[in-house]
């Protein structure tokens, strides 16, 4: 047992108890807050698969930009009545069985996966060599350039959607 | 492409006529004033006529071949072409096509008040779908404008139209779309039978197995009966016409009904000659009974307008008589008939929804007296009644006499019996007229207090006038329409008569033909 | 070294976890959580793998789905206060507009 | 003969009909704001231009220039090629004068007639419109043209005997004369058809020619073979039986007294109803190939003279006992189409034009006087209140019973004359002919007894307004008066003066000459019996109506059924109205209208309905609630799973 795996172990275990919690506050801040927690181990396990670039976007756009709009929501919300009541769907028990059985399966299906040798290019010197945003940014925008743009346009459609939705309807 | 002509004039002038209303809605979206809306409308619809204009003139009436035909690739890997061009069948429906949408927009010009913007963008969408199915010659461009049509037309309808409008255009639109369910499935077929293409001239080419052909008869065969509609699948039409707008239903009955007989034309006859022959008996059987049975159920109706629907059907079995006589005269007159039933019941609900926003009953019992009420309006009325009626001079007598002549010509029996309808068609006609416009106002309608009633302005008028000036030209010169199809006519009928299969004894004509 | 199948696990379990916060909770907020909880687990493994098979394409993928989840959350939000100001509730199963 | 038309020729005659119908245009469209009360203005010069243009075309014919031109190709469709098209030989020339005479009489009589109705304008647009499609049929070079015309006189008939339209029976008149006629119009357009497929034309000219061709041919109709000619012959006749109101089609001329009075005149005695009579003489060619329809024209000639003359004795409706007279008139005329005699009955066409528009137009002059009373059982007396109408009245009375020397007696003899030699079947139709006669005379002498003999019966306040009408009206009829006395005159049998008969050799290029012989002896004794019958039917009226005016009541309590059974015109539109209409109606209004809506509207409805309660059923899964269908969807793919794991081994 290296090092490594023990770390791992730790995040794995962290994770995986973090990710109960987020589910089962009954305070939506609480879940909240506890997510953050979670986007920043994901962040450190990013760090040791060697996508720095990503860590960093974990951080700043799901934690700093995503849950920060999640809290602002739930404080605009005001929910004092969903806090004294029943936190759970009544399909509950049927929900958490189906899960389990999912889990399961998962597991075994995912303990099938045999690791071939890593044949890319992008090994782990070579991204090394010209750094990880510059390899990022290469394949993005040369061989993604049009998903990208696409994606830009998403997000204009989004932050337009969300602006006619949320505003005040004048009219009515 | 030695069986088409290409496109000669320096500019794609079928493109433009078929997509100019969408450009059209695309400035009528970022109106707001209705008036504006309302001139932006009418102007497009009229730029569209006036560029469909130069295809009259620009006409080779000498051939039979598609012309201005404009053809690119779209889905290579489906063999799928933007391929489109007119003959001397379709040519004539385009123009009426774009005439009668700038009368729709005419005559809506006070009676529509809500969702001003809406309403003209169906108006445009239908126009541009309706000359579509005219001018497409590939089946999937066909079969877009088939089915893109039956959209605006819905909404037009539906939120356009009458009390009971939900239903009808329900109705309509579950009609249509099982038959032309039916018809995808018959384009499939022959996509595979006719070497993976969706050409419609190639396709028309190729000799089909008999029993391919029964079947492909059959599915198309129900797709556009329930639009001519023939009996028994036309009950849509009444409840679709009534509960229209005016400008729905003169769409209705001039321009969109006229598609399943186009459909015959292009489709069944050439592709399937062997099958339409097998057929015909049948056909022409169900004719019969829509012109005897649409001018009976004339007499029974209490509503003016579902009246004139009815008289669609019985008008409308006049033109499938004609096609499936499938002789020159027959053909001829069922096309000229076909242009004759859109101007005729076309104005007849133009007439009917001036009359309605007005009076705001469609009882007939409630009208009586109008002559001398509404002078011009009651003569302008006569006209179309006797127009309707085949009266010589007019329009109606044309259409009417080559189709029973071609009838007569192919089976005597079948020309005696539609001219029966021609004495019922007088009958029904002359007692709405009568119920409507003669003896003494209706005491009980006065009695309501029912707003004073106008007679025809300015612009109603000029909505008409078009087509009356077509009621006479057709009727006292029609060669200048029946030159346009000659060739084509010719031609079709060549090629119906040229089947793989002849000589092979066919029972089912024989059978009905020892009937009679 | 940490064995590939590990991290895959791990993406497994986190997802679990998510799909049964989406299905028992009935505080919409927390269903969108669960929601991006689901997401995150995939980009988790999707990172393993494109580390494993020294390729990019996985950390692109990620970078699109962090995009999108962005995009999901912003209007899903929008939609819930669009809601809520009709309808002053969260809980998912007063909301039955689905129902024919 | 025919002649290459020159340009001019060619302007000339499409003229004839044209002046009427821009002056129809002109009436119609500036009528009823601009020009109102002077119509007459636009309309009479127009039909006196087409009056004299027809006179410089009828000394063409004279001259021998007959003319067949075609103005332009009508309808060309395939093979079928027809053309608007003029024919003028001597029997349309002849058939032209009558037309524009009088017409251009009536226009003027109108114009006194007609003189304040809110419609004055309407009414010359419509009687415009008439002679414009009279016009039309009478010139037609072929049978789709001639059909135009025949459609279109229909349509003036309908619009003018319904030109008082607030009237109920006024709009039903003209409904009812427009649908009988189309019954007849259906079998002549089928007969129109079936020409053009036999012969391959429908130019009269060239159909003549061929028609010896398919003569002994035969056509096969629901099994059985029918000589074809005769088929043509009695489809074409079928027209010619609805529009001169023959028997089984009689019924709407009756009825369309409704309309004004010239318009009965003009329409409804003088010209459209003679179509049907111009059409078979027209159509003579044919006919001469068809001893059966020859016998059918008539036998049903025949028989309509005497089963109208018969209903004609008792009515009380001033017009419409010369309505049944025309019938009864036209009957002669088809009598006399049908043994061959063809110039007879045009001659005959051509003096009854005279007299019976001069029977209508003094009676017109009557019931204006009298304020619209039609009623004779309301009249009496008015022989010196109105001097000039009774004149002219017995001027026409007189021609009409066949007195000599005048028109009618002329037309009237040559044809039964004509009918005598045809063997036995000639014999029993000219006793019927001669027993017609004899009843014309009597119910003619009755209405001028009952109108202008006796006392006055109508009210003091009608007495008080009793007036002669003015020359306008008066003087058209004392026109008309001269043709009734002297139309004959160009008709003289042979056997009373050489050369008499100029009319039947004028028409014998178009008509040829009858058959038939006789004996001199034989054709005094037909012309005496038809003056006896003349006379005795006068001296019956008198005695009835004069000397004893007790005696038409007893004798109508006396044969009481037979009285009835004439008053209600044999019953005739009851039977059809419960044979035809009322069942047409029933069976659209319970039968069609009850499938329509109960089989195939059930159908249409019911199987949405049926999948609506399928439907029904499965809508109670659909909660609304998400989580819900998130779970499904999730066992849904945890099926899926398992199904991967089992069978992928």
């Amino acid at each position: 047992m290296t090092v490594h795996q023990l770390i791992f172990i730790y995040f794995a275990i962290a994770m995986t108890g973090i990710s109960l919690l987020v589910v089962t506050r009954r305070n939506p801040v609480h879940s909240v807050l506890f997510m953050l927690v979670l986007f920043v181990h994901i962040a450190a396990l990013y760090l040791f698969l060697n996508a720095e670039f990503l860590a960093a976007v974990q951080i700043i756009v799901y934690a700093g930009a995503i849950m920060v709009l999640f809290l602002f929501v739930i404080m605009l919300l005001n929910l004092r009545r969903e806090e004294t009541e029943e936190k759970f769907h009544r399909q509950w028990p049927v929900s958490a069985g189906a899960v389990a059985v999912l889990a399961v399966f998962f597991i075994m299906i995912v303990s099938k996966i045999v690791v071939l040798p890593a044949l890319g290019e992008y090994s782990i010197d070579a991204i090394r060599s010209e750094g990880s945003i510059m390899t990022v940014g290469k394949v993005l925008f040369t061989k993604y350039l049009l998903p990208f743009e696409i994606a830009s346009i998403i997000l204009l459609v989004a932050i337009i959607g969300a602006i006619v939705l949320a505003k005040k309807s004048t009219n009515s | 492409m030695d069986n088409v002509i290409l496109n000669q004039l320096s500019y794609p002038i079928l493109s433009w006529t078929v997509f100019l209303p969408v450009v059209g809605i695309f400035v009528l979206l970022f109106l707001r004033n209705s008036g504006a809306i309302r001139w932006t409308a009418l102007g497009f619809t009229l730029v569209t006529l006036a560029v469909s204009l130069p295809l009259l003139t620009n006409f080779d009436k000498s051939t039979h071949k598609m012309q201005f035909v404009e053809k690119s690739e779209w889905i290579p890997s489906w063999g799928i072409h933007y391929f489109i061009g007119i003959d001397g069948i379709s040519i004539l429906f385009i123009v009426l096509t774009t005439l009668l949408s700038v009368l729709c927009v005419l005559v809506s010009w006070t009676s529509v008040q809500d969702r001003v913007k809406e309403f003209h963008i169906a108006i445009l969408a239908v126009e541009t779908g309706m000359l579509g199915v005219f001018v497409a010659l590939d089946f999937f461009l066909f079969y877009l404008f088939w089915e893109a049509m039956l959209i605006p037309m819905f909404i037009l309808i539906g939120v356009f139209g009458g009390k009971n409008r939900v239903y009808a255009s329900i109705k309509f639109f579950l009609y249509t779309l099982v038959g032309s369910l039916l018809m995808l499935v018959g384009i499939v077929v022959l996509y595979f039978y006719g070497g993976k293409t969706l050409d419609i001239l190639a396709l028309s080419q190729i000799n089909y197995p008999l029993k391919v052909q029964y079947w492909l008869f059959l599915a198309f065969f129900a797709a556009f009966a329930v639009k001519v509609p023939m009996f028994p699948v036309h009950t849509w039409l009444p409840d679709a016409h009534t509960e229209a707008p005016t400008a729905g239903s003169v769409i209705l009955a001039g321009v969109l009904i006229k598609m399943g007989a186009y459909g015959f034309l292009r489709f069944s006859m050439p592709m399937l000659p062997d099958a339409t022959k097998f057929f015909i008996g049948p056909v022409l059987i169900l004719s019969i009974i829509a012109i005897i049975y649409g001018a009976l159920i004339c007499f029974a109706q209490k509503d003016f307008k579902r009246l004139i629907a009815y008289s669609s059907v019985s008008h409308m079995g006049f033109v499938t008589l004609g096609l499936f006589a499938l002789n020159t005269q027959g053909v001829e007159g069922g096309i000229l008939q076909m242009l004759n039933h859109g101007i005729i019941t076309g104005a007849m609900f133009l007439m009917i929804g001036i009359i309605y926003e007005r009076t705001h009953t469609r009882v007939i019992a409630d009208y009586g007296g109008f002559a001398k009420i509404v002078p011009w309006y009651a003569g302008f009325f006569m006209i179309l009644t006797f127009a309707s009626i085949g009266l010589p001079g007019t329009n109606g007598f044309i259409g009417e006499f080559l189709i029973i002549f071609g009838a007569f010509k192919a089976q005597m029996i079948m020309g005696v019996l539609a001219a029966t309808g021609i004495i019922l068609g007088a009958g029904y006609m002359l007692w709405l007229y009568q119920r409507i416009f003669f003896q003494d106002p209706n005491p009980d309608y006065e009695a309501k207090g029912a707003h004073p009633v106008s007679d025809l302005n300015m612009r109603e008028v000029i909505t008409l006038l078009p087509l009356f000036v077509l009621v006479f030209w057709i009727g006292f010169y029609p060669n200048t329409f029946l030159e346009y199809m000659h060739a084509s006519v010719a031609h079709l009928i060549e090629q119906v008569n040229q089947t793989a299969y002849a000589g092979q004894e066919n029972l089912l004509v024989k059978f009905i033909s020892e009937i009679f | 070294m940490v064995p590939l199948s590990w991290y895959i696990m791990l993406s497994a379990v986190m997802f679990s976890i998510g799909v049964f916060g989406f299905l028992a909770r009935r505080n919409l907020i927390i269903m969108f959580i669960s929601l991006e909880l689901m997401l995150n687990s995939v980009n988790v493994s999707l990172v393993a793998f494109s580390h494993y098979l020294q390729s990019m394409n996985g950390q692109i993928l990620v970078f699109f789905v962090i995009t999108v989840a962005a995009a999901e959350a912003a209007i899903g939000l929008a939609i819930l206060i669009a809601y809520y100001k009709n309808n002053p509730t969260i809980k998912v199963d007063e909301i039955n507009l689905l129902k024919g | 003969m025919q002649y290459a038309p020159t340009v001019n020729a060619m302007i000339k005659y499409t003229l004839i009909p044209l002046l009427p119908f821009l002056a129809f245009i002109i009436n119609i469209l500036l009528g009823r704001n601009f020009i109102r009360d002077k119509a007459h203005w636009v309309a009479i010069p127009a039909v006196f231009g087409s009056f004299v243009l027809a006179v410089s075309a009828f000394i063409d014919v004279a001259n021998g220039q007959v003319i067949n031109i075609d103005v332009y190709s009508w309808i060309v469709s395939g093979d079928f090629n027809v053309s608007f098209g003029f024919l003028i030989d001597q029997l349309s020339a002849i058939m032209l004068l009558v037309v524009t005479s009088i017409s251009t009489l009536i226009f003027i009589y109108s114009v006194g007639y007609m003189h304040g109705d809110p419609g004055y304008y309407r009414f010359f647009a419509y009687l415009s419109l008439f002679v414009f499609s009279m016009l039309i049929l009478v010139m037609a070079n072929n049978f789709l043209l001639l059909y135009f015309g025949w459609e279109a006189v229909g349509l003036c008939s309908y619009f003018l005997i319904g030109f008082w339209f607030h009237k109920k029976s006024a709009a039903d008149a003209g409904k009812k004369a427009f649908i009988v006629n189309r019954f007849g119009d259906f079998g002549f357009g089928l007969g129109v058809i079936l020409i053009f497929l036999t012969l391959g034309s429908l130019d009269y000219m060239e159909v003549f020619n061929r028609a010896g061709g398919i003569a002994g041919q035969t056509i096969n109709i629901l099994g059985t073979d029918f000589d074809l000619i005769t088929v043509i012959c009695l489809l074409l006749f079928c027209g010619a039986v609805g529009k001169s109101a023959q028997l089984p089609l009689h019924v709407w001329l009756p009825d369309a007294m409704e309309g004004p009075t010239p318009v009965s005149a003009l329409i409804h005695a003088a010209t459209m109803v003679t179509a049907g009579v111009f059409m078979v003489a027209r159509t003579s060619p044919l006919f001469n190939l068809s001893a059966t329809a020859m016998n059918t024209v008539a036998v049903v000639g025949g028989l309509t003279a005497i089963f109208a003359a018969t209903i004609a004795l008792v009515q009380n409706d001033i017009k419409r006992v010369i309505a049944y007279s025309t019938v009864s008139q036209l009957g002669y005329m088809f009598l006399a189409l049908g043994v061959g005699a063809y110039s007879a009955g045009i001659f005959h066409l051509y003096t009854h034009a005279y007299f019976k528009a001069l029977l209508f137009l003094g009676s017109g002059s009557v019931i204006h006087a009298l304020g619209d009373e039609q009623d004779m059982r309301n009249m009496g007396g008015l022989k010196k209140f109105m001097p000039q109408t009774y004149k002219v009245f017995i001027i026409a009375t007189l021609s009409i019973t066949g007195i000599p020397f005048l028109a009618g007696f002329f037309s009237k003899d040559e044809i039964l004359w004509r009918v005598y030699q045809q063997g036995d079947l000639g014999k029993f139709l000219w006793f019927l002919g001669t027993a017609a006669a004899l009843l014309t005379a009597f119910y003619s002498w009755r209405l001028i007894y009952m109108t202008f003999h006796g006392k006055f019966r109508g009210t003091d306040e009608q007495e008080h307004h009793l007036h002669e009408s003015p020359p306008v009206i008066t003087v058209p009829l004392w026109f008309l008066a001269v043709g009734a006395v002297a139309a004959g005159w160009v008709g003289i049998p042979p056997i009373l003066m050489e050369h008499g008969d100029r009319i039947g050799e004028f028409l014998a290029p178009v008509l040829g000459h009858a058959q038939g012989h006789g004996s001199h002896a034989e054709e005094y004794f037909v012309i005496a019996a038809s003056i006896f019958v003349a006379v005795a039917g006068w001296l019956i009226a008198h005695r009835m109506y004069i000397k004893k005016p007790e005696i038409p009541a007893q004798l109508g309590a006396k044969y009481q059924p037979i009285h009835k059974l004439l008053y209600n015109k044999y019953w005739i539109d009851e039977l059809y109205s419960k044979v035809f209409v009322q069942p047409t109606l029933k069976l659209a209004d319970k039968v069609i209208l009850g499938f329509d809506t109960i089989v195939i509207e059930g159908i249409v409805n019911g199987i949405p309905a049926l999948i609506d309660s399928f439907s029904q059923g499965l809508r109670r899964i659909q909660t609304g609630l998400i989580s819900n269908y998130g779970l499904v969807m999730t066992l849904g793919a945890l099926c899926m799973l398992i199904g991967y794991m089992v069978f992928s081994g």
